[in-house]
C-alpha cells in the first residue's frame, strides 16, 4: 500500500497549473481502491484479531465475555484439557495427509502435463470431481465406506479423507507449475547424458518445488481447518476444529485462542522471514 | 513470496498444451498411485452412497435400519420436501459468491498489481490472506457471531446511528450467512485471481494508455478479461464449498429460512438417521453442482482451466 | 500494398507528424541517471533514429515522450504544446513496444481497432481493415495474437500503433524479432510508410545499419547521454569519438602523434610507429598531441606483392592476413600489422570469390581524404563490444 | 444399515491388561479446578484406582453422537469409548438395539446408592445396562434486568416485546414437552400424534414468524451472554452456572403448567474392552462424596443419595438448592417425555428437525 | 584464451568429431510431413550449416540427431555406428538448443558440469573451469542462469556442451538472440573453437550470412528436402534454384528463352524481352526453353550517361533509380527497368557516399562469367520472403 502511495506522490512532481484538476481525479482513483482493500483486510483480520484478543481473557468456564486480561493462557497453552491433544493431533493428521496428497497429486500432475494418452481427460474428471463435491457429501460417502469395511474410526480413516480432498488441490497446483515447466529442460538433461530417472530428480523436481511446496501449504491448511468431513470420519478421535466446534456449544476455553493466534503469528512469521532471508541472499548475490 | 505466489497459480493455471510423447507408459506408474487412490476412497463410496439412496426401511426395523432397493422414489420425496433449502443453498452461495468477488477482486489487484515488485508486502499481504486458515474457521465464525452480538458494539453503534432499524439485527439472519460464507471463503476467491493478475503484463497496460484508454477503460478492457481465468477459479472455489455448507448456517443461521442443504444432509444423516433421503439429496447436490460449473465453464470458455 | 494507405494519410487530425522537443530531459531510478540532461529537436515529419548500447537509456527516452514515465527533470513538448504533465492515453503518441505487448485476449482486429475505439474514431471498421492490410496482415484479423508467428506479432503491433495516425509514433526496436531477410522488408515498408504518411517516428534500434538505411537523423547514445547526432553519411563517414566510429559500423584505429601541420593542403601529419599518416585537418577532433587515426574497413583495399598505393592514398604495413571470410556480398579479410593490431578489410565480391588466401602479406591502403581524426585520449576499443561487458 | 446387527456382542475385556478408561461426556458436566484445567474428581479416581481416565467432551447432541457412532456400534466395533453418557431416549433406544454392554452390579456396590425414582425405568427395568449420570430439568430462563416481570408460563415467553429474543432447545422432547404441557398434555402420558402436531404447530408459527430467533443446542446460553437472547427454553443446570461469571443475571424457573426432567445415563457400549474400568469408575462415581463434589460444579441434579449430606460439608448453601436436590413439590412439577417407538421417534424427530430448520 | 582449450581437445574419447550420415530420414507429425527422405553426410571435423526458412524442418532434423524425437523411416548413423534406436542420454551428442534450456535451478558451473557428473566424467571441476574459460566465463561460475545478460546465457550453453567433447555438436541458432555485433564476435568465436578442438558441428540457423561465414559446407532446406548443397561460395555464386538464389543473399532474376548456343564459346544465348543477354552454359540448369536469368546485385554496377559497358558484360536497360540506401559500409541502389522489374544494385562505398540519386537513368551491366541460368519453370520470388509466409 505503501507502494501506492509514492507512486501517487511521484506522479505529482512536475508543476502545470492546467493539470490541476486531472492530477486531483487521478489521486482519487488510485486511492480508491488500495482504501477499499484495507478496508477488505481489515474484514478478513477482525475475527483474527478478536480471537487474539480473548486469548488474553482471564476467562472461567466460558470465554465469551471479557474478564479481563490476563497472561496466564499464554504460559499454559494445555491448560484446558483435551486443547492441546486436538492441536497436535491435527498437526499430525495434516502432516501426514500432506505428505501423502503432496507425493500422489504431484505424481498424478507430471504424468498429466506431461503425456498425452487415451483417458487422460478421464483422469483430469475425477482429479476435478472431489473438489466439486461438496464437503458434506465426500464425508457422508467416506463414513459409510468405512463402516462397510469395518474400517476402525480414528487417526487413519480421518488422514484417508483429508488426503482425498488435498489430492486435487495438489494436482492443480502442481499442474500449473508443470505446464510453466520449459520441456526443453528435460530434454537438454537428456541431450547432457542424464537417464530419464536422473533428468527427473536434477531437473524436473528441483524446479517443481515451489510449486510443491505451495500444493503442499494449501494442503496442510485445509487438512489443518478442515471440519466437516473430520466430523463424519473421525469417530472418537478429536481434532482441534472438531474441539473447538464441539466446546462452542458451551464456550471455547481460552487456550484455543491461544493456540489459533499461535498459529496464526507463525505463519506471518515464517513468510516474514522467508521473505528476509531471501532478499539477504538476493543481495548478497548482487552484491558480488 | 513464490511459495503463496504458486499458491495462488494453483487454481488459474491454465495447463499449456502437452507435448506429444511417445507412449512409454511412464504414466501410468505416474497416474497409478493417485487414481488407484480416488478409485478407492471416492468412485467406490460415492457409488455405495448412489446405492443407498435407493435403500428402503426395514419394515419393522428400528430407527436408521434399511435394506437395498431400487426406490426411485426417494428422490422425488426428498426433492418435494427439501427443495427450499436447496434452491436457498445455490442462492447463498451465489450471493457469497458475489460479495467475495467483489472484496476479493480489489485486495487481489493491490497485492498484485500494486504492491508488484515488493516482494516482502506482497508476501505479507498474502499471508494475511492465507492465515486465517490457520485460525480454526469456527474460531473466526464464533468471533464473528459475538462481534456481531446484539448488544455488541457494532450493533450498539448501528442502531445509535440509525444505519439498523431499533428492533433489526445482524446475528440469525439470512444476511449473517451470507457474510459467514464469504468471509470463510474469501481467501479462494482472492488466491487465484492474484495469480492471474500476476501473470499479467504491465506492458499490456502500458499498452492501453498509450492507445488512448483512460484507467478505467483500461480496467474494463484489458485487466478485466485478462484476470478472468482467476476469477472462473474463484467463484469456483467459492460457490462449491459455499453450497454444501452446513457450519455457517448452523452458527450464525439456524433459522427456517436460513437452512441450507448441508444442514438437512447431516441432520438426516446423523440425527433422524434417515439415510436414503440425506444419500439422495448428497446426489442431488452433486449433480446440480457439477451441471452448473459445467455450464458455466463452459459458457465462459475456460474448460481448459481445470 | 500502397492503395492502401490513402485512408492514414487522409486523416482529419492533420497529415503530417508534430515536432518533439525536449529540454534537459533528466531521468533518474533511485540513484541512477538513466537519461542525463537530453536536449533534443525532432522535427515535424522526420524519421529520427536512437541508437546506442543496451541500457544506454533509449527505451527510458520513449517511455518518457509517450507519456509512460514523468522525467525527474526537464520538459517534453510536441508540436510546440508542453505535454511533460500530460497521461500517457491523452497524448497523441503512439508507440510500437519492444515487447510488442499485444493484448492476447483481442484478435489481431480487435487489436488494431482498440486505439480507435478509444479515441471515438469513426470507420472503425474500414480503417483497422486499411491499417491491417498496410502491413499485409488482412487476410488474419480473426486469429488471436498467440496464434500469430513473432514477425506476424510485430507487423500487428505496427499497425495498432499506425492505424491511430499518430502525431509520433515511437517504435523500440520494432523489427527486432524479424530475421534479417524479413526484416530489410520491412524496413522499407516503414521507412515508405513514414514517408507517404508524413508523420514523425522515433526510432530506437541495437542495429546500426537499421538506423543508416531508415533515418533522416540518427542520434548516438551512450550512457544516458547523446554522443553525436547527425545524418547517417555524416555520423558514418565522420565520427566525433571512438566510440561513435566503433558503435557504428566498424573501424580501423590506430594510436599516433601530431607531428605536422600542412596548413596548405589541409592536411595533418601523423606518426603511426614510424609511419606517416595523414589526417585531412577538417576531419580531424583534435589538431596536436595525442590522435587515434581511423578509417572504414570498406576504405582500405589489400596491396599485394608489388601493387602499389595510388596517388592520395595512406599506408600501413605490410602485415599477414589473418582471416578470410565470405560473406556473398563481400570478402571480410582480416591482416595483423605487428605493433598496430588487427585490421579489418572489406572487399565487394564485383569479380567473385576471395582473391587473397590466408597467410599473404599485405598492406593496407586507403585514400587520405576518408581518413578522420579522434582525440587520443579516448579508448580505441570503446563502444566495441566487449564480450564480457554486455550485461 | 442392513437388518439389526444380532452378531453385535460384548468384546472380549482387557481391562487386566490395560489399565484405562475412556469417557465420553457432555461438555462442561464434570468438576474442573480453578483454572479449569483439570478435573479433581477424576485425577483422585485415577491416583485412587490406578487407571489411566481419558475425558473427552465429545457430545454435543444426542442424535449427533448417535448418528457418528451407530455404524460401528453395529458392527460390534469398539468407538473409541468406554463409557458414553446419553439422555433417556438415546439410551433407551441404545439397549433396546444391543448397543450396550450388561454391567457386573456385584463389582458396582455403591451402585445402589442410585434414588429409588431413578433405580427402576421403563428402558432399563433393573438398571443393569445403564447409570444416572445427572439429572435436569427444562424450564423457562430469562435475563432478569430485561424480562423483569419474569416468565411464569410458557405464554410469557410469546410476548410479542420479547420477539427474536426469544431461543428453544434443539432437544426435541423438552422444548416439545414444555409446549405440550403448556397444552395440557402430559408428555409422560399416552398422547397421540394430534397432540404432538398440535404442540409442533405452535412451535413452527414461533420459528416462522421469527419470534423464536434460534433453536440452539447447549450453545444457547452463549446468545443468553452476549444477549442475542433474552428468554429462553433453557437447562437449569446451565442458568446456575452462568450466573457464577454474569453476576446472578439469570434467573430458571419451571413453568406453571410443569416442565420436563431429563436424565444422562452412562452406560458401555458394545466393543469395548474395557468393561470392567468401566464399572469401576461408575462405582466411583456413585460415592456420595465425590457426586456431591461433581454436583457442587455441574449444578445438576445429582442421581446419588447421601449426596445432599455430603453436600452440607462442601457448601451448605448449595445443599438448599432445589434445583440440585429438588423437593418433591418441584418433582411433582415436572413429567419425563415417555419411550417413543421407533417409528414415531423417526418421525417425530424428523417432522421437528424440518420445523426448526435444521 | 586459447590457451585453455587444451582440455577440450585432449580428451580420450578422441580428438575430432564423427561424421554423421542420414539416410532417408522421415518425420511426419500425424499427416505432416516435416523432413521428408533427407539422406545427408557430414564428414568428421566439418562445420556444416543448415540453411532455410522458419518451419523447413531444421530442428526437427537435430532433434532426431540428438535423440529426442524418433524418425518416422530412416537411419542415422554416427561414427559408422547406427544410433537410430539409441535414445538421446546414450548418444555422443550435445545440443545447443535454440533457447539455451539452462537449468535455471543450477549455478553457471553446475550447468557446466551437469553432462560431465552423468557421463562420470574426471577432473569434473577443472573441465567446467577450462569449459567455462573457453567462453570467457570463468568468473561467473557462481551465478545462476536468470543473473546472465542473453549473450553470458548463449555462451553458457555452449560450454554446457563443449565440456563433454562431444562427437558431434549440434547448434540450434545458437546466436539468435544476440544483436548484430556480439553476432558477428561469437561467430568468429564459434569457428575459432570448431577448428581448436576440431569436433563436427552441425549449425542451424535462419542467417544466410551466417552460414557462409562459418560453415565448410552449407545445405540449403525448404519443406523438409534439401535444396542444395555446397561450400558457401559455390552456393552463393551459382546457385541452382530460385529458392536457394533469392534465400541466400539477394538476386536479381529475369524470366528470358535460350534462342541461341554459341557451343564454342560454351556459352547460351537468352532473350529478355528482346535484349540478348548471355549465360555461360556450365552455369545454367537447363539449356533451352523459358529459363530465369540471374546475377548478384554486387556484380552488377550502374551505367550512368554514356558510361559503356566492359567486355564481357551483360547489359539491360534503361531503367530509372528509385531508391538509394547508405549503409555505411555500401550503397545499395534500386533500378526499375520497364516490363523486367526493380533490380538490386550494391555498391561498395569505396570513396564515400551514394554516387547516383534517385531518378536518374541508368543502364545496368555485369560480367557474362557471372551470370547463371535457372530452371524457367519456378517462380521469380521463390524463397525470397513474401511477407504473407513465415507463419
Ligand atoms: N524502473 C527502473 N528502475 C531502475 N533502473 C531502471 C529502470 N528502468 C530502466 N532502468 C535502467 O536504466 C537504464 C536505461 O534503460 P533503458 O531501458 O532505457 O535501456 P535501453 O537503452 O532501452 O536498452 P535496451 O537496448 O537493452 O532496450 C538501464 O541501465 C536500466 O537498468
Ligand atoms: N510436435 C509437432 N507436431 C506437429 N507439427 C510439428 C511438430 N514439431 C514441428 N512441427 C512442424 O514441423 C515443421 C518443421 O518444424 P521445425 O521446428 O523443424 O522448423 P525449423 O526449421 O526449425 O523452423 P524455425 O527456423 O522456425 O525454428 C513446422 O512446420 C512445424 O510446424
Ligand atoms: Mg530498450
Ligand atoms: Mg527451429
Amino acid at each position: 500500500m505503501t507502494a501506492v502511495l509514492d507512486r501517487a506522490g511521484e506522479s505529482t512532481a512536475a508543476p502545470s497549473p492546467v493539470r490541476t484538476p486531472r492530477r486531483q481525479r487521478r489521486r482519487l482513483g488510485d486511492v480508491i481502491v488500495p482504501v477499499f482493500a484495507a478496508l477488505a483486510f481489515v474484514y478478513l483480520l477482525v475475527p483474527v484479531a478478536y480471537t487474539v484478543v480473548f486469548s488474553f481473557n482471564d476467562a472461567g468456564k466460558t470465554n465469551l465475555v471479557w474478564q479481563g486480561f490476563t497472561l496466564d493462557n499464554w504460559q499454559n497453552p494445555c491448560g484446558a484439557p483435551q486443547v492441546c491433544e486436538a492441536f497436535a493431533n491435527s498437526l499430525q493428521v495434516g502432516v501426514v495427509s500432506t505428505l501423502i496428497a503432496t507425493a500422489l497429486g504431484t505424481l498424478v500432475a507430471i504424468a498429466l502435463v506431461r503425456f498425452r494418452f487415451r483417458g487422460r481427460a478421464s483422469a483430469n474428471l475425477l482429479i476435478f470431481l472431489p473438489m466439486s463435491t461438496p464437503e458434506v457429501v465426500l464425508g457422508a460417502a467416506l463414513l459409510a465406506q468405512f463402516l462397510t469395511l469395518r474400517v476402525p474410526l480414528g487417526f487413519g480413516t480421518v488422514v484417508a479423507a483429508h488426503v482425498l480432498f488435498c489430492i486435487s488441490f495438489v494436482v492443480v497446483t502442481v499442474k500449473a507449475r508443470v505446464a510453466s515447466l520449459d520441456p526443453a529442460l528435460e530434454e537438454a538433461a537428456a541431450d547432457l547424458y542424464a537417464s530419464p530417472w536422473q533428468a527427473f530428480w536434477r531437473v524436473t523436481f528441483p524446479l517443481l518445488i515451489p510449486g510443491i511446496a505451495a500444493a503442499a501449504l494449501l494442503a496442510f491448511s485445509l487438512s489443518f481447518d478442515d471440519f466437516i468431513v473430520t466430523n463424519f470420519t473421525s469417530g472418537s478421535y478429536t481434532t482441534f476444529p472438531k474441539f473447538v466446534y464441539v466446546s462452542a456449544t458451551r464456550g471455547i476455553p481460552p487456550q484455543a485462542n491461544v493456540i489459533s493466534s499461535f498459529m496464526f503469528v507463525l505463519a506471518l512469521a515464517i513468510v516474514v522471514l522467508v521473505q528476509v532471508l531471501g532478499y539477504a541472499r538476493s543481495k548478497k548475490l548482487r552484491g558480488r | 513470496m513464490s511459495i503463496t505466489a504458486a499458491l495462488g497459480d494453483s487454481v488459474a493455471g491454465v495447463a499449456a498444451e502437452p507435448p506429444r510423447r511417445r507412449a512409454r507408459r511412464a504414466h501410468l506408474v505416474l497416474l497409478g498411485p493417485g487414481l488407484i487412490y480416488l478409485v478407492l476412497f471416492f468412485v467406490v463410496p460415492v457409488g455405495a452412497l448412489l446405492a443407498t439412496s435407493l435403500y428402503v426401511p426395514v419394515p419393522g426395523g428400528d430407527v436408521g435400519e434399511y435394506q437395498p432397493a431400487f426406490h426411485w422414489q426417494n428422490y422425488v420425496d426428498a426433492l418435494a420436501q427439501f427443495w427450499p433449502a436447496l434452491l436457498r443453498s445455490f442462492w447463498f452461495a451465489f450471493l457469497a459468491t458475489v460479495a467475495a468477488l467483489v472484496i476479493g477482486y480489489p485486495m487481489a489487484y493491490v497485492i498484485a498489481v500494486r504492491a508488484r515488485g515488493r516482494k516482502l508486502l506482497q508476501g505479507l499481504l498474502l499471508v494475511l490472506v492465507v492465515a486465517p486458515f490457520f485460525t480454526s474457521f469456527i474460531l473466526r465464525t464464533i468471533a464473528w457471531k459475538q462481534i456481531l452480538a446484539d448488544d455488541a458494539f457494532v450493533v450498539t453503534a448501528m442502531h445509535f446511528l440509525h444505519l439498523l432499524p431499533a428492533d433489526a439485527r445482524l446475528t440469525a439472519t439470512p444476511f449473517a450467512v451470507v457474510s459467514g460464507l464469504t468471509y470463510n471463503f474469501l481467501p479462494f476467491m482472492v488466491l487465484p485471481i492474484f495469480a492471474a493478475l500476476e501473470r499479467l503484463d504491465p506492458r499490456l497496460l502500458e499498452a492501453g494508455a498509450d492507445l488512448y484508454a483512460s484507467p478505467v477503460t483500461t480496467f474494463r478492457t484489458v485487466t478485466w478479461p485478462l484476470s478472468m481465468p482467476g476469477v472462473v477459479a474463484g467463484t469456483l472455489l467459492v460457490f462449491i464449498p459455499a453450497a454444501g455448507d452446513y457450519v455457517n448456517a448452523s452458527l450464525l443461521g439456524n433459522n427456517t429460512n436460513t437452512t441450507m442443504i448441508g444442514q438437512v444432509i447431516d441432520a438426516r444423516f446423523f440425527k433422524v438417521l434417515d439415510y436414503p433421503t440425506a444419500a439422495s439429496l448428497s446426489v442431488v447436490l452433486m449433480v446440480a453442482i457439477l451441471v452448473l460449473v459445467g455450464a458455466y465453464v463452459r459458457r465462459s470458455g475456460t474448460e481448459d482451466l481445470l | 500494398m500502397t492503395s492502401t494507405s490513402s485512408a492514414v494519410t487522409a486523416d482529419a487530425t492533420g497529415a503530417g507528424g508534430a515536432a518533439l522537443e525536449l529540454e534537459g530531459v533528466t531521468k533518474a531510478f533511485g540513484q541512477f541517471v538513466a537519461v542525463d540532461d537530453l536536449t533534443l529537436t525532432v522535427p515535424s515529419g522526420s524519421f529520427f533514429a536512437l541508437l546506442g548500447p543496451s541500457g544506454c537509456g533509449k527505451t527510458t527516452t520513449l517511455r518518457m515522450v509517450a507519456g509512460l514515465e514523468q522525467p525527474t527533470a526537464g520538459t517534453i513538448a510536441l508540436g510546440g504544446r508542453d505535454v511533460t504533465g500530460t497521461r500517457a492515453h491523452q497524448r497523441p503518441v503512439n508507440t510500437v513496444f519492444q515487447s510488442y505487448a499485444l493484448f492476447p485476449h483481442l484478435t489481431v482486429g480487435e487489436n488494431v481497432a482498440f486505439g480507435l475505439k478509444r479515441s471515438k474514431a469513426k470507420d472503425v471498421a474500414a480503417r483497422v481493415v486499411d491499417g491491417l492490410d498496410l502491413v499485409e496482415l488482412g487476410h488474419l484479423a480473426d486469429r488471436k495474437p498467440a496464434q500469430l508467428s513473432g514477425g506476424q506479432q510485430q507487423r500487428v503491433a505496427l499497425a495498432r500503433a499506425l492505424v491511430n495516425r499518430p502525431a509520433l509514433l515511437l517504435l523500440d526496436e520494432p523489427l527486432g524479432a524479424l530475421d534479417l531477410k524479413l526484416r530489410r522488408q520491412m524496413q522499407l515498408e516503414l521507412k515508405r510508410i513514414q514517408t507517404e504518411v508524413g508523420l514523425t517516428f522515433v526510432h530506437v534500434t541495437h542495429d546500426q545499419e537499421e538506423a543508416m538505411t531508415m533515418a533522416d537523423t540518427v542520434a548516438v547514445m551512450n550512457h544516458g547521454r547523446i554522443e553525436q547526432l547527425g545524418s547517417p553519411a555524416e555520423l558514418y563517414e565522420l565520427p566525433r569519438t571512438a566510440f561513435v566510429a566503433n558503435f557504428l559500423g566498424q573501424s580501423n584505429l590506430v594510436a599516433g602523434t601530431v607531428t605536422e601541420r600542412l596548413t596548405k593542403r589541409g592536411l595533418l601529419g601523423v606518426d603511426v610507429r614510424g609511419t606517416r599518416v595523414l589526417v585531412p585537418a577538417a576531419r580531424a577532433v583534435r589538431t596536436d598531441g595525442a590522435v587515434l587515426v581511423g578509417a572504414r574497413p570498406e576504405k582500405m583495399r589489400l596491396l599485394v606483392g608489388d601493387q602499389t598505393p595510388g596517388r592520395g592514398e595512406n599506408v600501413l604495413g605490410p602485415g599477414t592476413v589473418t582471416d578470410v571470410s565470405f560473406l556473398g556480398v563481400s570478402t571480410q579479410y582480416q591482416v595483423e600489422i605487428p605493433g598496430l593490431g588487427t585490421f579489418g578489410v572489406f572487399a565487394q565480391n564485383l569479380v567473385g570469390g576471395a582473391t587473397v588466401t590466408v597467410g599473404t602479406s599485405a598492406r593496407l591502403a586507403w585514400a587520405v581524404d576518408f581518413t578522420f581524426g579522434l582525440d587520443g585520449a579516448q579508448a580505441r576499443d570503446d563502444g566495441a563490444v566487449d564480450l564480457d561487458d554486455e550485461l | 444399515t442392513g437388518s439389526p446387527s444380532s452378531a453385535a456382542s460384548s468384546a472380549e475385556d482387557l481391562s487386566d491388561s490395560d489399565k484405562i478408561v475412556r469417557w465420553a461426556n457432555w461438555t462442561q458436566y464434570l468438576d474442573q479446578d480453578e483454572e479449569g484445567t483439570s478435573y479433581p474428581s477424576l485425577q483422585a479416581f485415577e491416583e485412587q484406582s490406578g487407571l489411566k481416565a481419558t475425558y473427552a467432551e465429545d457430545i454435543d447432541d444426542n442424535d449427533a453422537f448417535f448418528g457418528k457412532v451407530s455404524g460401528q456400534l453395529k458392527n460390534g466395533q469398539d468407538i473409541g469409548y468406554d463409557i458414553v453418557t446419553l439422555t433417556d431416549w438415546m439410551a433407551a433406544r441404545m439397549i433396546r438395539l444391543g448397543y450396550t454392554q450388561a454391567l457386573d452390579k456385584s463389582r458396582m456396590p455403591n451402585a445402589d446408592n442410585i434414588l429409588p425414582g431413578l433405580a427402576n425405568v421403563d428402558f432399563d427395568p433393573a438398571r443393569t445396562h445403564s447409570l444416572t449420570w445427572q439429572s435436569g430439568f427444562a424450564g423457562l430462563a430469562w435475563d432478569k434486568e430485561r424480562v423483569p416481570g419474569g416468565l411464569h408460563t410458557l405464554s410469557d415467553l410469546w410476548a410479542p416485546e420479547l420477539a427474536g429474543r426469544v431461543e428453544v432447545l434443539s432437544e426435541m422432547r423438552d422444548t416439545m414437552g414444555l409446549i405440550m404441557l403448556d397444552q395440557g398434555v402430559d408428555p409422560a402420558g399416552s398422547w397421540s400424534d394430534s397432540d404432538f402436531y398440535a404442540a409442533l404447530e405452535v412451535l413452527k408459527e414461533k420459528i416462522d414468524s421469527g419470534h423464536i430467533r434460534q433453536v440452539r443446542g447447549n450453545a444457547y446460553t452463549q446468545d443468553l451472554a452476549s444477549g442475542d437472547a433474552i428468554a429462553v427454553i433453557g437447562w437449569s443446570g446451565d442458568i446456575t452456572s452462568l450466573n457464577y461469571e454474569a453476576d446472578d443475571k439469570f434467573e430458571f424457573a419451571i413453568p406453571e403448567a410443569g416442565g420436563t426432567l431429563w436424565s444422562d445415563n452412562m452406560m458401555v457400549p458394545i466393543g469395548s474392552p474395557y468393561l470392567s474400568n468401566a464399572e469401576d469408575l461408575m462405582n466411583y462415581y456413585y460415592d456420595p462424596e465425590v457426586a456431591a463434589q461433581v454436583a457442587a460444579w455441574v449444578n445438576y441434579i445429582t442421581p446419588v443419595q447421601g449426596a445432599q449430606e455430603a453436600m452440607m460439608a462442601i457448601d451448605p448453601e448449595l445443599a438448599e438448592n432445589p434445583m440440585i436436590f429438588p423437593t418433591d413439590e418441584i418433582l411433582s412439577k415436572v413429567s419425563v417425555f415417555r419411550t417413543l417407538s421407533p417409528d414415531e421417534e423417526e418421525r417425530y424427530n424428523g417432522e421437528f428437525l424440518t420445523v426448526i430448520g435444521a
